[in-house]
């Protein structure tokens, strides 16, 4: 299959626009979309292509958000977009109390094909509410599919699937791999949610991380392997629902597991993962499943804080090397 | 009782506006009634003494216009033509009800019949009506027309707002309508809302703002019918403010420490199913032989919809795993 | 020290209207709160003794929220409260983006005494919008201490703690539990943040539990003690900061630990609780942490569809046994 | 320039606001220089063209006095008295800043200021304000007076109607200040905002609202001087709202896409200083060698600022650990 380069921003905006052409009920609306295409610009490929199903809207979070149940209610496909992940907080009740209830308060009478979509993760000094990940939230509420991609590739297919399937999605797309390069296949292809991507093969430990860490990840396995140790490295997508079956079977193989993520070490969803591993395969396991997140204080303005609190390859490095102790 | 317009209203019109209060009075004191009785379990907000804004506004509704509902919503649900006995299985948590029995009374909906839910958040219908309404105006393009009910608590949540300037600015077919009841729970609106008519706020969003009396159910009627006409060609979105009272407590069981059972009593006065049959008596519309045999009616209606949730079955407990998505392969529910 | 019996709400109310004689600037707001008490009454005891320091306000959950900042900067102490766990979500940013940021965004320049508190978890059918128990939210996000307390003795001295310490604290108050009666000393004093207590002492199973799930496991502990299982019960009180130190020593004794908790199973706080003891305490397991927690799905209306979704003392009992197979 | 009241204000107090202005201006000026030069991280909103709101505002509150910013906060901040050098600091992430390093250019706040923070969501500060206000009322009992800052765009925020409510059933001692800048980021607020002036929803709350020119720092200073004494002495809240334009993009390095180059060109004519400055000459309060006086010290004042700025050290990166909590005992950093 021919391959193309393209960034993840375009990956986003060449499934938008096929999934566009094809299904005249898809929409997209949210602040800064229609005439800036997102305020990074990372859906620009899409301005002026489908004149009412690019929209501007005020800044509103409550209803923008809430909207998206009344919208694909009537008979549309709403995609959201979210502006900040921080801001998701500024109409969360719209998601956590709607978007994610009404199907299953109904008797699950309709479908709610919705997803709900922007950036997260930290930026270059964006400070405390600029900078948040909080995808955990929304793995541990129920009614949600919770995407977070990291490659263009991946993008294409778990988007062009999101686009197709009939329940509520959120993506968070990370604010500094909007510009990530990579090959995309020419032709169109889905990418099934629960389905994690070995991104690299390994035999002495496995790392189970998504989004932005997995690069910082795989520049860890990278510097390790010349110390000599092999890393495997697994790349949920999604975490809702997360694939079990996979890390198992990696870590029945290497005995020894790191979970990576950029929200705070806290109560993130690596903890489900650590616990959810450590019970049904506690017995393969050779120690303790360890964990790499940003420092439990909101983000630091100043770059050197930042850098401090917010995870990169040397926390996974640092970390897996306990392992060997 | 409104003066003008009346014979805009044929005979028959009147009796069925009638008839449908009489329906939803005798839904709400069965339920009151057996929610008393513990029979009904969750808790459950009344509609009594405000049926006439549930009934003279959807009257003018098709059977695909939208409309989002409250927590108060038995009223609206039934005014839009909701099957009393799947509304009943629903309030006693059975597995006929409209939801299965996992809504209950706060989140009682259905889609077919437009209702895009009850709503146990107070204001939580109002973006939902914005989103329907766009997605009419953008995507679907019919002319279908949204009613978003609401209290007048509901108008000093954030969602109002946003909602209503949002429907402006996309000129959306959405009628908000307001039910002033005087109370948000414990609280007077007195004390809680700054402006003494909720349709003040109409201006801030450019658009019109109007106050009737809610418990003047042909007042109600024709200035709806009126509206929606408007907004189904184009107007874009309007307020409409319904005085009424809430006669019974927040929910059923309300203590009701924070006002004067006088003051309710005398509201009783004004009560909109009185105050309709006097003006039908009146017009030689209705009598006592009528209006006897349409209370029976509806009262044997509201028995069999008990009889129907009483024989009904509970859903399964492990069939509360269901209904969370349409597709929940390799969801983990424990 | 001579004791009075008192329910969980009377407890509120008496640490509440002490600290409110000592201290002219406490004073507490929210819906339903100056005429009824709350909307169970829980707070019905303060009713008509401060005047204009207990206040009814409109339904406008961001402001009822935001405004505590605002008042503590201007030199009160407000007790806000949020009238049902579920609508916490409703003026979430105020908290998660102010509340529990501007003093580190500040660099620390003033504190922030403020409570948040209100009922949380489920009662009888009140269906997916009103039984929330989001405590695990407030555990990931820096910036706020979680206390859920379980008895009305701890209810008090927590209360008496908070209203005299200067950070944001946010109170869970179990909804089955205002009506909670136990003994509570006639005189004053204050239970600090982070110091767990152990209710119940037991040698061959550890469970780490808060709130309404204390006592389901304390049943659960004694129905267990009839097979001869002797069941450590650990009430943490506060999540964050949390007491390592006294579930890992009782982990050293018994090798064994359950953590249950009412909130969803997935990602919930027993997640967190479960990794750190995991990456702590591996070589004192003799198997793997289990957790027990609500199915991950909303609340069900209908009364058993709930009870199923909802763990009790049957699922703590069934649970504990997997340790024994 | 406004018309009346020019006699109210002195001399003194024209040179004054005139100056103020100027150091506005040279500090945005400067910070802008910087940003492009990538000496001054994450992102920074400029108030260039917007100095005379909090100027004429903030000219009329005392020390003890609160306000609420937003991310377009430096003007507001150095009009309540604010140290450049401080600030600059901020900006640049160094330990002397006003918040150590940690807020930055959109989190700039001092309490001693009475500045109860800039803010980096869109009406993030409208709660806060409400806050104080009822602080004030209910505890307090002092006659402080808050001034709550905020945009066009933020009006349609939840958070604007909720405060709003609030301040106007609990009369509080608050004046809200629309800035009219024309833009929410990219998007037009005639696009977004369904009234033409903002004052206009004053009426849904029951209070007062004006609307007024905000690039008239006498118009504004005159109108602000009657409205904070209307408020210290209990009129409760008022609504003002000052016409504006953002000269600059939404924040530097904006593309700027959304509007028309020409657009921009002709509103720096009725840009306030330069406006101001002809009224100074033609009343002969103001002449050149004067005028160069005033801006070569602001330039030097901000000169110095970068120079502070540059010489301070950073914070130690572990000290990102602090600040969380007065009491951290116990608490779980990792
Ligand atoms: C966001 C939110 N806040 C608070 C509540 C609790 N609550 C339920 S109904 C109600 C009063 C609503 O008053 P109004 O909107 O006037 O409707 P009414 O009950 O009078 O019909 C309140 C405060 C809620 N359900 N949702
Ligand atoms: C709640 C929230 N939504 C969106 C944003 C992103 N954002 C930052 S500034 C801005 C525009 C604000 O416009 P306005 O209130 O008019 O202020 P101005 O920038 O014109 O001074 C937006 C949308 C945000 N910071 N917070
Ligand atoms: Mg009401
Ligand atoms: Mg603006």
């Amino acid at each position: 299959m021919s391959e193309v380069e393209m960034t993840i921003s375009d990956a986003i905006c060449r499934a938008m626009e096929e999934e566009m052409e094809k299904d005249p009920t898809i929409f997209t609306y949210g602040e800064d979309i229609a005439e800036q295409g997102g305020i990074f610009g990372q859906y620009k490929g899409l301005i002026g292509k489908f004149d009412d199903r690019v929209i501007d809207t005020p800044i509103s979070e409550e209803v923008i958000f809430g909207s998206a149940v009344g919208a694909a209610l009537a008979g549309a496909r709403p995609v959201v977009e979210f502006h900040f992940a921080d801001f998701l907080f500024t109409g969360m009740t719209a998601i956590a109390n709607q978007i994610m209830k009404i199907r299953y308060m109904s008797g699950g009478q309709r479908d709610l094909p919705i997803i709900l979509r922007g950036p997260d993760g930290r930026s270059l000094s964006a400070a405390a509410q600029h900078s948040q990940s909080v995808e955990t939230i929304f793995m541990h509420i129920p009614g949600i599919k919770v995407v977070v991609p990291a490659t263009p590739r991946d993008t294409y297919g778990l988007y062009k699937y999101a686009l197709t399937q009939n329940d509520p999605v959120i993506f968070f797309e990370h604010k500094q791999l909007y510009g990530q390069k990579g090959m995309v296949p020419e032709d169109e292809y889905k990418i099934p949610f629960g389905e994690a991507d070995i991104k690299r093969k390994g035999n002495d430990i496995t790392i189970v991380t998504t989004s932005r860490m997995l690069h910082e990840s795989l520049k860890a396995a990278e510097e390790l392997k010349e110390d000599g140790i092999s890393v495997e490295v697994i790349d949920l997508r999604t975490l809702v629902p997360w694939d079990k079956e996979t890390v198992i079977a990696s870590v029945k193989k290497t005995g020894r597991l790191l979970v990576v993520h950029e929200t705070w070490k806290r109560a993130g969803w690596g903890a489900e993962v650590t616990s959810y591993i450590q019970e049904n395969a506690f017995d393969y396991l050779d120690g303790p499943i360890r964990r790499v997140g940003a420092y439990n204080v909101p983000n630091s303005f100043t770059p050197e804080q930042e850098n401090f609190i917010m995870p990169d390859k040397t926390n996974v490095i640092k970390e897996a090397s306990k392992f060997l102790i | 009782m409104a003066k003008n317009n009346k014979n805009q209203v044929s005979k028959e019109k009147f009796l069925k506006l009638y008839e449908k209060m009489v329906l939803i009075r005798n839904f709400e004191l069965k339920a009151e009634e057996k929610f008393l009785n513990s029979e009904i379990p969750g808790f459950i907000h009344l509609y009594i003494g405000e049926e006439a804004i549930a009934t003279g506004i959807i009257e003018n509704l098709k059977e695909d216009d939208f409309i989002t509902s409250t927590h108060r919503g038995h009223g609206h649900m039934l005014a839009k033509g909701a099957d009393p006995n799947k509304m009943m299985a629903e309030l006693y948590g059975k597995k006929d009800g409209y939801c299965k029995g996992k809504g209950g009374s706060m989140h009682i909906m259905n889609f077919d019949l437009g209702v895009l839910g009850a709503n146990g958040e107070v204001a939580g219908g109002l973006p939902i009506a914005a989103g329907a309404g766009l997605a009419i105006k953008k995507i679907t393009k019919t002319d279908q027309v949204v009613v978003a009910f609401f209290g007048d608590g509901a108008s000093n949540r954030g969602a109002f707002h946003e909602a209503l300037n949002w429907a402006s600015i996309y000129n959306l077919p959405i009628l908000f309508v307001v039910e002033y009841n005087n109370y948000a729970s414990t609280i007077s609106s007195k004390n809680s809302t700054s402006v003494e008519n909720i349709s003040e706020r109409a201006a801030g969003y450019n658009i019109e703002g109007i106050t009737i009396d809610g418990n003047d159910v042909l007042e109600v009627y024709n200035e709806a019918n009126k509206l929606i006409k408007k907004i189904r060609n184009g107007s874009g979105p309007i307020l409409l403010e319904c005085k009424t009272y809430r006669l019974k407590g927040h929910f059923v069981g309300d203590p009701e420490d924070y006002r004067d059972k006088k003051e309710v009593e005398k509201r009783w006065d004004e009560e909109p199913i009185n105050r309709f049959e006097n003006y039908l008596f009146d017009n030689d519309i209705l009598d006592n032989d009528k209006k006897e045999k349409i209370w029976n009616n509806y009262e044997n209606i509201i028995k069999e919809a008990v009889k129907f949730a009483e024989n009904c079955d509970y859903p399964k407990p492990e069939e509360a795993l269901e209904d969370l998505f349409a597709d929940d392969s390799g969801y983990d529910y424990k």
